[in-house]
């Protein structure tokens, strides 16, 4: 998964890897993410309110994620 | 028969990501709307917008306290960032009956003073300009996936 | 001891009033503001408003209807005006707490899709330097004697 | 007294005179300037919402016009 910003900076590498189930969704996704990467829970206080983009689009929580897909941790923003 | 309705006036999107600071040369490189949109009396008001890096920034390693920055360093996701900057400028054009915007966003480092990031919306009247100006810096910092990154003095 | 506050950031307030249309050489010769104000990192937000002479106007004598303009005949109070432009530029700076502004407005005449009104404020954040134009134009259109005559296509 | 605007348009002129007795204040030569200029009416719907400068500077109602002042009729504005 692809990860920017100050999640970037302080895991020092611009992607991780989760592991999911099968048929896994955005929020099992994000779930799995805050367990197995704890460094990263601080741009990730609660799964409920992080958001993915999934194929370069933002997805929904029930959205699933096929393998192949291109899926990035979208942090809070500094544009501007 | 059905009258013919008025010829739609033209709406005019531009939204850009480029590298490096804002300059006069890059933004004319890209833009050649705002003097059209002006020049032809259907645009009452020309709203610009430049967002400058601040000589200081707020560190989160340091419990907030502000500190002396160099630069930003812009990272953006490609091309995400370009189709939600296109994305935003189109609805919001629509929301606000604007004839026109051009957004263009820096990548990669800035120094402070430096600009990065210029908006530009005309519309007939200045209060649709202000609505639509600020409606689209605000979603732009909740959508469009663009991260800063400090590099201290 | 006392503490010395720390330096008074420099305000800069510019009005001025120029016959015929706003062009960049007009207003550059005015001011050299909004560069510095950037340059220094200071200002985070440089906001330029243009107000251009739109195609169509209310015309009173015909109940109000729209019709083809050829241009606007600004008429000011000299020098009342300008004195009203500068202490409106004082008062909004202060309780928006900007880092300047710069206001530029035609006498005589200007044409349609001519710049007749130039406003620039800089400001530490966008916030204030919206909330900050956005007053002066409603004020100016309040307390500046400035009129406009149509001059009909 | 200056006049300007749709005011000095209507009128053909870009002044009027207005007689009123002494130590007149800015809301009297206001009711006078409705009284002698019908003309002006239409740019002066009521004398308590006029405004009058007086040496260049808004003057309020109760303020007594001098001889000598320069005193001019500031009707709707039209900048921007």
């Amino acid at each position: 998964m692809l990860i920017f910003g100050a999640a970037a900076m302080n895991t020092k590498a611009d992607r991780v890897t989760v592991a999911v189930g099968v048929r896994a969704t955005v929020r099992d996704v994000l779930v799995a993410l805050r367990e197995q990467h704890p460094g990263l829970r601080f741009a990730l206080p609660n799964p409920d309110t992080g958001r993915l983009a999934v194929n370069q689009a933002f997805a929904r929580g029930d959205h699933e994620v096929k393998a192949g897909d291109e899926v990035a941790l979208i942090t809070l923003l500094g544009g501007g | 028969m059905m009258k013919a309705p008025p010829a739609a006036p033209p709406l005019s999107l531009r939204a850009a990501i480029v590298n490096g600071p804002l300059t006069p040369q890059a933004e004319a490189d890209v833009l050649s709307l705002v003097s059209g949109a002006g020049g032809s009396g259907l645009a009452g008001a020309v709203l610009r917008f430049e967002g400058v890096v601040r000589r200081n920034e707020a560190d989160q390693d340091r419990g907030g306290a502000l500190r002396p920055l160099a630069a930003l360093n812009y990272q953006t996701y490609d091309p995400m960032a370009q189709r939600e900057l296109e994305s935003l400028a189109r609805g919001v054009a629509e929301r606000h009956g604007l004839r026109s915007i051009a957004a263009l966003h820096s990548r990669g480092r800035v120094r402070v003073g430096e600009v990065s990031f210029v908006l530009i919306v005309t519309a007939a009247h200045r209060a649709e300009a202000i609505a639509g100006l600020t409606e689209f810096i605000d979603q732009m910092k909740q959508d469009v996936p663009i991260w800063k990154r400090p590099v201290w003095a």
